[in-house]
This record gives C-alpha cells, sequence and structure tokens, in this order.
C-alpha cells in the first residue's frame, strides 16, 4: 500500500532573491520518470519538508507546461521556511504532492483573465499567469494586478516590468501597484483601486485573487461594483496544513452547514464558498 | 593587615550553587567563603501556605538534596499532625532517601571531586582517558537515579511522596527491577571505596574536631530523633536551637552554625566517626580493612567516607527490596489541623532539620537548617589551614595552593543553595 | 443477519477463546470513576457495565504519539516507519463508537487513504456490546444508538446471557469456529431483547429531532451564550481528546542530538489550542478562546456526508471528561432545537 | 561545525544543570558541541562568545544580574532553562513585596555586602530568544532543544497544557474525580503528566502555557465552586505563576461578587 505522506527527493536547481524575505527555488525530481511525468494544476500546492525541520504547504508558482522542474515562490515566515533560506543550488528537500483542486483553467478558456495579487498572494497566481502566456491563444485580454505594500516588496517586479511593453501588444496588461511606499515611482494605492484599468471586459472575465485574508471583501465589493460576475471570482487560500490530504483537521474552516478543508475542497475557492462559509477567510 | 598575595575565585567551579573564595596571605592567613547565591526566603515562602504545597515547595531548595527536603518536612509535618505512616510507607521513604545517597554521592565524588584527584578540569575530559572509571561513576548515579524515579516519581524534586505516604505505590516488578540493578552496581560501588585507597590526605587541615550525626532509629540509617556529637554528648530534635546557633558574616548570604559556640563538622565523615559501629555487610567489610582512611580530624577523609556509604546503602536498597512485598494502602489522612514538629534526617552532606508549626492546615512558621549552613565555618577554617600549612612549607604557586584550597572545599560537598536557608533568628 | 445466543456461563470461556484471535482488549475499571480499555489478562476483570472510557476506541488506530518516519538528514531521506501490526481485538464497543469508528474510515481510508490506520484497522476484530445510557448520553438524539454494519459480532444484553448479531465474515468464522458455546436463538430471548430496548430508549435525557441544530447553531453564533461559556473553558483539549471523531493531529520532526537522524512524528492536537489556527507569519484563524471555544460545536455538528451522521455521535464524552463542567448538550439545547430534554429523566 | 555553548546558573536548586548533566548524550556525543563554560561541571572556562548560552536560575543578586547581562552580550541566543529562569521560579513568590522587609525577617538587623533582590526572571533584564521550561526540564526536550541547535534550525515550544499529555497517557483525572486543586489545565505540558499519573495533582512546576492563554480565571472558578477559598486558590497557583502576568488580577475577578 502507498504511503501518501511518503517524500519524494527534490533537488534545488536554482535560487532567486525576488524580495528581502522572498526567494524563488527551482526543484526538479531526482527520480527522472517522476520528473518527467508529475503534473499539477495552477493553484495546487505541494508539502515541502526540510529534514529534520519540519514540513510547509507552498502553492506552486510555476506553469505546469514546463515539464521535469518547477518552481515555489517561499517568504521566510517560519522555522520551516527559515531553514529553506539557508539551501543551496545542489541541496536536497522532500516534496509530496501536488495537492487540493486548482483554479478551473479549463472553465476560464475563451475568456478574459483578470489576475489580482497582494503581497505573497502573487505567488500562486504566477502558475495562473504563466499558464495563460504558454497557452494565449486560448484566453482573452488578460491582467495582471500587483499589489504590496513597498515597491521592493513586490513579488516578480522585474519579471512583469520587463513584459510589460510587449505584453500590451500582445491585448496582457501589468498594472503594479504599492500603498506605502514614496519613493515607488510608479502606482500607488490598494488593489482594487486599479481593477478600473484592467483590459478585462467585466461580463467575460474570469477573476482569480490572492492576498492576506484582510483585502478579500474589498476586492470582492469593487470587482461586483465594476460588474465582473461574483460567480466566475476565485480565490486561493492559505493554511497551515499537515497532511494535504484530508486527515489532520488544521485547515478545517467553516460553519456548521458548510464545513470545508482548505487542503481537499481548496485551497481555490469560488466568491459563493467564501461568503457562505464563515471563517474560510 | 598588609596583604602579600591573594587568592581570589568568584565563582568556584564543580560545586553546587555559586559561592566564591578568598585566600588573603599576609602576616597571618585568612580565609572566607562568599556566599553569593541569592537569598531565596524558602522559610517564607512557606508561610501560609497550606502543609502540602508547603511539602512541594521545600524540595526546591536544592536539586541534589531534593529528596531530603521533601521527607524531612513530610516527617516534621506529620509529626505536627500526629500522623502515623504505615511501615510500608517507612520502608519505601527509606529506600527513597538512600537512593538518593546514592546518586548525591556519586555524583559529588565523580562529577565534582575525583577530577581534582586526578588532575582534569571535568569530568568530561577525565571520561575520555578514563572510561571505566567514569562509567562506574555513571552506574551508580544512573542507579540512585532509578530508585527515585520509581518511588518518587523523579529525581529531581519527586512529587509522589506526600504526606501520610505516597501517590502511587511502586510497582513490585519495579521494585524487582531495584534488586536486580543493586546487585550489577555493587562492583561499581566497591571500586569506588578502592579508588581512595590510592590518595593520602594532606596533613595540613588535620585539626581536631566535633562532628555531628543522627542516632539512627534503626541500622545506619538516615531517620532518628536525636543528634549525636562526638564529644560524647546527645540531644533530641527539638532542642536543636539550644545547642546549635548561627551567625551571620557580611560576605555570605548563608548562615553559619556552630555547635556549642564552636565550628563543627557534619555528613559522610561525621556519620562514620558517630555511627561507624552500625554498619554491615561489605562496607563493614571494607572499613575494618581501611580504616585508617577514616580520619576524624582530617576533612579530606568525607570523600572515601562517602564511597563506603555508596557501597552501604547499595546494600541495604537491595536487602530492602529483597524483602518488601508492596501492598495496596491508602493514604493516611490527618485527623489534626494544628501541631508543632520537628524532624531531622541525615541529608547527604549531614543533618538536615525542619521545625513547623501547623495552624488550620496552614504553615505558620517553618524552619529549615541545612547542612552546609552547619559545616560552613568549619570548611572556612580548614580551607584556611590549608593554604597556611602550604605556603608555610613553601609553596609559593598561588594557583597550585588555589586548588588544594577548592578540593578541600570540595572534600565537603558543599550545597550553596541549601545553604542560604538557616535557622530564622 | 445471522443471530446466535451465547449463555452467561459460556462467556468467560468464549472471551478468553477471544484471545486466539489477537490480543484482546476490554473496558476495564482503572481509577473510581474512570474506565478504560486495556490489554486483557484476565477475563473476569472485563466490565460490561461500563458507560465510557477516558480514552476513545480511536487510541488503537490513531495512537496519542506514533513515529511516521525515520529521518536520515544527511542524505535528506525519510524512511517509511511502519511497525508490526498485530491482530487484535476490541470487546465491548458501544454503538456511537463503532460509528465513530466508521466517521474515522472516512476521513482516514478515502483516496488518500493513511496507511498508519488502515493497517491497523484491518487488524482489528471489532465486537459491540449493548449498554444501558447515562444522563450524558444523546446517541439517540444524533441516531448512532443503533448499528447495523461496522462491527464483526454485537453482543445484547439479556437476562440469562448475550444475544449476538454476526456482522462480517470475521464474525461468522468465530461463530463456526466455536459453534458449542452457541445456542438458537429462542422466542423468551427475542421478548427480552425487545423489553431492553424499550427500557434503553426511556432512559435517554433528550427525545425528539435534533438534525437541525446545525442551522440553528449557525444563526446563534453570535449569542451572548457563547461568550459565557467559552469563559468557562480551560482551553485544554481534553473535550476534543475525549471525542471518539476528533482527529486532529500534528506533525513534527525530532531530531537526535548527533544532527544526523532523527524522526518524523504525528501526536493528537486539539482545535481548542492556540497554534491549531496559526499560520506562517502569525495570522491566526481562531486567534480568541471564544473561537477556538465555538469551532468545535460548529465542526462537531457538521455533517459528515458520507455516513449522512453529524461528526458528534452523541457519546457524551467531552462533557463527561471536562474539567470545567461545560454541558456540550446542554448548551446546544439552550439553542432551542425541537429536541426536548425530559426533566424528571 | 561544533556548537559552542555555555552553560551558567543563577540564583537557583542548580537542579536544571543537573538534569542537563544527567543527560548522556550530552557528555557522551560531545562532537556536536562544545562546552566553552559551565562552572558546575568545570573549572574551564569563562564567560566567553558562544553560539547558544543557557541560564538557569531568576535573578536574585546585583551579581546576577550583572553575570545575565554579560552572557546576553556574548551569546547569538540566549535559552531561558527551567521556572526559575522563565517566571522567576518558587522565590519569584515573593514578587510585589518588599525585599527589605523579607530580608528582615530572615537575618535581622545583619548586614550583608552583596546586593540581594526578590528573584525575577531573565526576561526583565535582558532579551530571552527561547524558553525551556521545566521544573526540572525533561532529558526528552533538553535532547530536543539542543538537536535542533545542532541542525542550524530551532525548537518549537510547546503552547498546550499538562491535561493534554494526561488525556494522551490515559491517567484518571485527578480534577474531576477526586476534586483535586490539579493546575495541569493551565501548565505548559512536557512532563508526561507525570503526576497525575502518580495520582498526585499537577502543582504547575512547569509554568503557566506562554501566549495568554493560561485561564487562571477559569481555573479558579472551578476550584471556587468545588468549595476552595480564595486564599488556598491564590497559595497554590501563585507557586510558580506569581509573575505571569494579570494572574492575580484573573484570580481576583473570581470573586470579585463576594467581596
Amino acid at each position: 500500500m502507498h504511503n501518501v505522506y511518503a517524500l519524494y527527493k527534490c533537488r534545488v536547481l536554482r535560487i532567486y532573491d525576488l524580495t528581502d524575505d522572498v526567494k524563488l527555488f527551482l526543484f526538479r525530481f531526482e527520480n527522472p520518470s517522476i520528473a518527467e511525468s508529475w503534473t499539477f494544476v495552477p493553484g495546487q500546492f505541494v508539502q515541502l519538508s526540510i529534514p529534520g525541520v519540519g514540513e510547509v504547504p507552498i502553492s506552486i508558482c510555476s506553469s505546469p507546461m514546463k515539464r521535469g522542474f518547477f518552481e515555489l515562490c517561499i517568504k521566510k515566515a517560519g522555522r520551516v521556511t527559515s531553514k529553506i533560506f539557508d539551501l543551496k543550488p545542489g541541496d536536497s528537500v522532500g516534496v509530496r504532492g501536488p495537492y487540493g483542486n486548482g483554479f478551473p483553467v479549463k472553465d476560464f478558456e475563451e475568456n478574459d483573465l483578470l489576475l489580482i495579487a497582494a503581497g505573497i498572494g502573487m505567488a500562486p497566481l504566477r502558475s495562473v499567469f504563466m499558464y495563460a502566456l504558454d497557452n494565449r491563444w486560448k484566453f482573452g485580454n488578460i491582467t495582471v494586478i500587483n499589489s504590496a505594500r513597498y515597491g521592493k516588496r513586490l513579488l516578480f517586479q522585474k519579471e512583469l516590468e520587463a513584459m510589460r511593453d510587449v505584453a500590451e501588444a500582445e491585448n496582457i496588461r501589468i498594472i503594479q501597484t504599492v500603498t506605502r511606499d514614496p519613493d515607488w515611482p510608479g502606482r500607488i494605492g490598494r488593489a482594487q483601486e486599479h481593477i478600473k484599468y484592467a483590459n478585462t471586459r467585466p461580463d467575460k472575465s474570469y477573476v482569480c485573487v490572492c492576498g492576506p485574508p484582510q483585502i478579500y471583501n474589498d476586492v470582492f465589493n469593487k470587482l461586483i461594483e465594476h460588474g465582473y460576475d461574483p460567480k466566475k471570482i476565485y480565490v486561493t487560500l492559505e493554511r497551515r496544513m499537515k497532511c494535504g490530504v484530508g486527515k489532520c483537521g488544521h485547515c478545517i474552516a467553516g460553519s456548521s452547514t458548510f464545513l470545508k478543508y482548505i487542503c481537499i475542497d481548496g485551497p481555490v475557492f469560488g466568491y459563493y464558498d467564501i461568503i457562505s462559509t464563515p471563517g474560510l477567510i | 593587615m598588609k596583604i602579600e598575595r591573594e587568592i581570589k575565585n568568584d565563582h568556584l567551579a564543580r560545586i553546587e550553587g555559586k559561592a566564591g573564595v578568598v585566600v588573603e596571605i599576609g602576616d597571618e592567613i585568612r580565609a572566607r567563603i562568599n556566599v553569593t547565591e541569592g537569598p531565596r526566603f524558602f522559610e517564607i515562602l512557606t508561610k501560609e501556605k497550606n502543609y502540602e504545597e508547603a511539602a512541594a515547595i521545600c524540595p526546591r531548595i536544592c536539586s541534589f538534596c531534593s529528596i531530603p527536603h521533601k521527607l524531612t518536612p513530610l516527617e516534621a509535618i506529620e509529626n505536627a499532625l500526629d500522623v502515623e505512616v504505615t511501615e510500608q510507607t517507612k520502608l519505601l521513604r527509606q529506600m527513597l532517601y538512600f537512593g538518593n545517597m546514592v546518586e548525591s554521592h556519586a555524583l559529588h565524588l565523580y562529577l565534582f571531586a575525583i577530577p581534582d584527584y586526578l588532575g582534569y578540569h571535568d569530568a568530561l575530559s577525565m571520561a575520555k582517558e578514563y572510561p571505566d572509571l567514569m562509567k562506574n561513576g555513571m552506574d551508580l548515579k544512573n542507579f540512585g537515579a532509578m530508585v527515585q524515579n520509581i518511588i518518587g516519581s523523579r529525581e529531581i524534586h519527586p512529587e509522589n511522596a506526600v504526606v501520610g505516604g505516597f501517590g502511587k505505590l511502586p510497582e513490585q516488578h519495579e521494585i524487582e527491577k531495584i534488586k536486580k540493578m543493586a546487585y550489577n552496581v555493587i562492583d561499581a560501588a566497591v571500586a569506588t571505596v578502592e579508588f581512595f585507597l590510592d590518595y593520602e590526605y594532606p596533613s595540613y587541615v588535620n585539626l581536631e574536631r566535633n562532628h555531628l550525626a543522627i542516632k539512627p532509629h534503626n541500622g545506619y540509617g538516615v531517620y532518628g530523633d536525636e543528634i549525636v556529637a562526638s564529644d560524647g554528648f546527645y540531644f533530641s530534635v527539638d532542642k536543636y536551637k539550644e545547642y546549635i546557633e548561627e551567625d551571620i558574616a557580611p560576605y555570605s548570604f548563608a548562615k553559619r552554625g556552630k555547635y556549642k559556640g564552636e565550628p563543627f563538622m557534619v555528613g559522610a565523615l561525621s556519620r562514620i566517626v558517630n555511627n561507624h559501629n552500625l554498619l554491615e555487610g561489605k562496607a563493614k567489610e571494607l572499613l575494618n580493612s581501611h580504616s585508617e582512611f577514616v580520619k576524624a580530624e582530617n576533612s579530606f577523609s568525607n570523600n572515601f567516607c562517602q564511597a563506603l556509604e555508596i557501597v552501604y546503602f547499595i546494600e541495604k536498597i537491595a536487602e530492602m527490596a529483597e524483602n518488601i512485598k508492596i501492598r495496596k494502602e491508602e493514604r493516611v489522612k490527618p485527623d489534626k489541623k494544628d501541631g508543632k514538629g520537628y524532624a531531622v534526617t541525615e541529608a547527604p552532606r549531614g543533618l538536615l532539620i525542619y521545625e513547623v508549626e501547623i495552624e488550620n492546615d496552614i504553615i505558620k512558621y517553618m524552619n529549615v537548617i541545612t547542612p552546609t549552613a552547619m559545616f560552613l565555618p568549619m570548611m572556612e577554617i580548614d580551607a584556611r589551614n590549608m593554604a597556611e600549612g602550604m605556603w608555610k612549607n613553601g609553596y609559593k604557586d598561588i594557583d597550585l595552593i588555589g586548588k588544594k584550597v577548592e578540593m578541600v572545599i570540595r572534600a565537603y560537598d558543599p550545597c550553596i543553595s541549601c545553604s542560604v536557608h538557616v535557622i530564622r533568628l | 443477519m445471522r443471530y446466535v445466543k451465547i449463555k452467561d456461563e459460556k462467556v468467560y470461556e468464549f472471551l478468553e477463546g477471544l484471545k486466539n484471535y489477537g490480543k484482546l482488549y476490554a473496558p476495564v475499571k482503572i481509577s473510581d470513576k474512570f474506565y478504560d480499555r486495556k490489554e486483557i489478562d484476565d477475563v473476569k476483570k472485563i466490565a460490561f457495565d461500563y458507560i465510557r472510557t477516558i480514552m476513545p476506541a480511536k487510541k488503537f488506530f490513531i495512537p496519542p504519539k506514533e513515529e511516521m518516519f525515520e529521518i536520515d538528514i544527511e542524505n535528506g531521506e525519510y524512511k517509511e516507519k511502519l511497525e508490526e501490526v498485530e491482530p487484535f481485538v476490541l470487546f465491548g464497543m458501544h454503538p456511537c463508537e463503532i460509528v465513530a469508528l466508521r466517521i474515522l474510515d472516512g476521513i482516514y481510508m478515502d483516496e488518500y487513504a493513511d496507511i498508519y490506520y488502515t493497517r491497523r484497522r484491518k487488524a482489528g476484530i471489532i465486537i459491540g456490546l449493548s449498554c444501558l445510557p447515562d444522563e450524558y448520553c444523546f446517541c439517540n438524539l444524533r441516531r448512532t444508538d443503533f448499528v447495523d454494519i461496522g462491527f464483526d459480532l454485537f453482543f445484547h444484553e439479556l437476562p440469562d446471557g448475550y444475544l449476538i448479531r454476526v456482522g462480517s465474515p470475521n464474525g461468522h468464522k468465530i461463530i463456526d469456529e466455536n459453534l458449542d458455546l452457541f445456542a438458537e436463538v429462542n422466542q423468551q430471548d427475542i421478548d427480552a431483547f425487545r423489553e431492553f430496548e424499550e427500557k434503553r430508549q426511556r432512559m435517554f435525557r433528550c427525545y425528539g429531532s435534533f438534525d437541525n441544530i446545525r442551522y440553528l447553531l449557525e444563526l446563534t453564533m453570535q449569542d451572548k451564550l457563547w461568550d459565557e461559556e467559552s469563559e468557562k473553558c480551560f482551553g485544554c483539549g481534553n473535550c476534543t481528546n475525549t471525542c471518539p471523531t476528533c482527529r486532529c493531529y500534528d506533525v513534527q520532526d525530532i531530531p537526535n542530538i548527533d544532527g544526523k537522524t532523527g524522526k518524523r512524528i504525528r501526536f493528537w492536537d486539539s482545535c481548542q489550542f492556540r497554534s491549531h489556527g496559526l499560520v506562517a507569519g502569525g495570522h491566526n484563524f481562531r486567534p480568541t478562546k471564544k473561537d477556538r471555544f465555538l469551532n468545535r460545536y460548529i465542526c462537531k455538528n457538521s455533517y459528515f456526508y458520507p455516513l449522512g451522521t453529524s461528526y458528534c455521535v452523541g457519546c457524551g464524552n467531552c462533557t463527561y471528561f471536562c474539567p470545567a463542567n461545560i454541558d456540550f448538550l446542554g448548551n446546544l439545547l439552550k439553542v432551542r432545537s425541537t429536541a426536548e430534554e425530559v426533566k424528571n429523566a | 561545525m561544533k556548537l559552542r555553548i555555555g552553560i551558567h546558573g543563577l540564583t537557583s536548586c542548580y537542579g536544571c544543570q543537573l538534569r542537563m548533566a544527567s543527560v548522556r548524550e550530552l557528555l557522551e556525543v560531545a562532537e556536536n558541541f562544545e562546552i566553552a563554560y559551565w562552572y558546575m561541571v568545570s573549572s574551564k572556562g569563562e564567560i566567553s562568545h558562544v553560539d547558544i548560552a543557557f541560564v538557569e536560575g531568576s535573578v536574585s543578586t546585583a551579581k546576577d544580574e550583572e553575570e545575565l547581562k554579560k552572557i546576553r552580550e556574548n551569546a547569538d541566543v540566549l535559552v531561558a532553562v527551567g521556572s526559575c529562569a522563565i517566571y522567576g521560579g518558587v522565590q519569584g513568590m515573593l514578587f510585589g513585596k518588599e525585599y527589605e522587609e523579607i530580608f528582615k525577617e530572615v537575618y535581622g538587623d545583619n548586614k550583608i555586602e552583596f546586593e540581594g533582590r526578590i528573584g525575577e526572571p531573565l526576561k526583565k533584564y535582558v532579551k530571552v530568544d527561547y524558553n525551556l521550561p521545566g521544573c526540572p526540564p525533561e532529558e526528552e526536550e533538553i535532547i530536543y532543544y539542543l538537536a535542533t541547535f545542532a541542525i542550524g534550525s530551532y525548537p518549537e515550544e510547546k503552547d498546550y497544557p499538562v491535561c493534554t499529555e494526561c488525556r494522551r497517557k490515559g491517567y484518571p483525572c485527578v480534577l474531576i474525580e477526586k476534586n483535586e486543586p490539579c493546575l495541569g489545565p493551565l501548565t505548559v505540558a512536557g512532563c508526561d503528566a507525570r503526576c497525575p499519573g502518580y495520582n498526585v495533582a499537577c502543582i504547575g512546576c512547569r509554568g503557566p502555557l506562554p501566549h495568554g492563554i493560561a485561564w487562571f480565571d477559569s481555573l479558579a472558578k472551578t476550584f471556587k465552586e468545588k468549595g476552595m477559598s480564595k486564599e488556598y486558590i491564590k497559595a497554590r497557583m501563585e507557586i510558580f505563576g506569581k509573575q505571569y502576568e494579570k494572574m492575580d488580577e484573573m484570580i481576583e475577578k473570581v470573586f470579585e461578587d463576594e467581596d
């Protein structure tokens, strides 16, 4: 019988500094056949273990179209992630997954796509974005709103900035905005304040939102105000899952009529899931 | 006095608690032990507490002798409230106490004292070159710890011993385990005695002194009601204030004991001096064949006596474990709520006295007099004599003198944490 | 269903014989008030009249603490640690506990089956035993007072022995291999069985339907009741630890002092603990004691859809073993569902 | 790479150090660690730069404070070991009283040249990075702390009570069954509920739970319902909890109506 908690050894290929406390890690499964066959849906997560220290759930931030490797964007926030920061190329970690329900990217096809990220929320949305870029012909207009408190905290800021002009020609709009940085030369204000600048058509759009729990209500209100269809709004949530497969109970949220496991019912939820399930955000 | 040389050690290593030593060498030679361990006021901490809680606080006086600091107040409280515990409780408590003796002596000898004899800074480095010797020490220590774990719930701050008996009695198979282990470690105990046969005591510290010890209820035990002195005098524990008095030195948070106005000694040596005829078995044989190592006038003899006691207590534990058949019995609950009680026992370092007054289950007065406080002035005299003897005999190496002075202090096995709790004025 | 009868004088022989099928565990008295399931040496020590054990039967399948992996830190590897699982028999399982195990099965043996749980589950023989409720029991409201499946054998008390329902191939095997211990069920036994069941039904503290409690609970989450009740709570987790369906666990890597090896362990956790709702970076989804307190009410009263039953099986353990005397059923009744308390029960 | 560690005792019973000295692994597997100073065990070394300093005891003299500050300055990581270091220990019970009065009661009009004070936890004087609770700490936890440091990580501190371990062990509850004043519900876990396992009510020796989740008020209320007096409850809870923020206040609240 297979042990669902068994880990596969992955090697760190490269490490990039994204901000002062976020790094991007490029991994490859050591076993070549797993490396080639392993795939996922944007929005899914893996459980990453540092031997002797512990395990954490991390959402995948690369495109599933790129076979053989995957990227994780990790913020230094606790015991395990601190230790992940000490990793060097060539080091190995344990990985299992992917887990959870990703974004319904098949449903997104032939629609516009609006991605709204705050802070570390850009990590899972980048996977959706990269997937859409890899399948550009399947999607309509695309807007990415990337926000953070400070310019230096914007995830993938350089990557997004570099493609901005070319992207605009492809009907892809990149909006990067900060809330508390007087030195920032670009846009100022919270993510939702920039929804009006998106190139996406509210009646033909799917929206993905990810950020700290406190931003959601404001973003939802603004989206609905602009005419976006609540049925087509998705978010991806975070919990400290210990198992990833609906056993450990750490990600249970909700009320007595709508009890949800973030790990197996999510981490991607629709707008109506959120408003009928107290405690989800 | 003009001080020519000074030996100063602010923080003596390898003792329990914090103390320093200063030796001043001039026209005369002076020594003093600075007890810098902070005062903890246990007599006040236990006041206005229910006796059960008070008995749980007392062991925290000292980890090395937490069993004595549990069992002695228990006895004082039981005496105050006229609680007569069962024979089984008495036996198990003795076993528990003996287990502490073995562990405490083993720790003191192997971790603190023996590195001096072999010229090491610590047991860790000594262990590398004397692994067998160190193994003996650890085996003995572990045996003592095991007895305390089984009967007392743990080796430091045992919570299982309570007023009237025990929370939970040990299982018979655990007693069997103690017995088996006792026979396994007896050779290590004998080897410890033999270790000291290679060493002579420095004669500089020879000095006639009084030794105080308990007059045990039975055998070479730790429980009793009377205290005997090597001058032939004896008195009952409730008269302790008449014969043991204390003064305070400005350099010490510990008070300092005097017997009939003179410094005196307590501890393993004092017990052997006063009660040697009560020893039995291998310990008695070893004493008889090496009686020259028991020198009442030389405190270094204390280490040999500790080793001898380890042998005795292990044999005694084995014997008790052999005979005891655990039967289920409940704790004895006191009928009384008020009373005054005393208890004296022999802690590893010597006499330990507790006095309590209880009103309506609440401790109104508690007094603790610890062995280290009793022998502190004597230890100071010996330390001074050591320095003087060496200096006058031409040793000018201050470091060496310092080391020897430390050795004198360690020979006593002082327990500084204990020492800062003494007779209240 | 197959029914057989065992007479009182054969019961101990049967129990002794159960040891042939694995280690026998059954309820025994462990203190003045409490019972727990222990390995049985002397079958005469089994407590047939126990109502609840301090540790629920989940301990046999998800131990309070277990090692999952050995870790080779130097080489970055986790080696699966699977201890030998020997067959065992749990005698004396009440209906609520059997349902609880089925709920755990649904969680632990779904598409991501937990190997540690599954192996133990397969090694365990479950023998039920009928019971009479005390004032803490409300399995009738949860409709877990009678079980059709989830056991190998089920013993129903009769005046002179037990009526046994056979619930699985393993159950049949045990009966067949000990046929001389059993008798046919006769009319008198059927009457006695019916009488017992009627008597049992009359003894419950409450009657009525509890199915709507989850809606009512949601609608009254802002009530002052929850402030008052959570104020009493110690947050000690006794309710979840003694709950037969609470199965939250935590996982920890424990390195050895050599820094080269270690182990990954898991152990019972509780939503009543502060760290349960904590995420990296310090945000807590249940920051207050009240949040955590309510979470349990919500979780227990929600439905486990595969079985169509709430996660709470009405065993009353959380109330009985609450050191702060918080009455779980009492609080639910205050929410005023259509269940009614019999005042003079 | 060897970790340099220092072990130090301020005013205490030396039990935490004794417990550490009894950890066979620490003495035997010394290759991971280099002990820079440990007065209780070695006459070599003095307070110097270390990766991790373990400090037991409470600050009860001016000298304690001076030493502690020196240790802190020289240590990358400082671990408070045991109840004295974390909450002031049993001597911390005198918190709030006048040192001079207490001194006088025990020492009379005598003067001592060292400055003493009421025992206080380390955190009142220096930054403490981690707490290793216990009176004394358990061997398993000492090893766990050392081992996590050895692999370049740090320990996860427990934030659940002794009660939980008691249930995990399957011991009968002395609070429910015998109405004994067990402090298990508010005492930080780690001892595997040793005392309840011996039918002895927990006295709270490991100290109250961290992060403000030691509910003295709720427990006091339950004790009160069992017929215990305010004085008694307070006296018991303060043995190891006196310097827990708001302990007195929480107990007072429960008895407010009566006063």
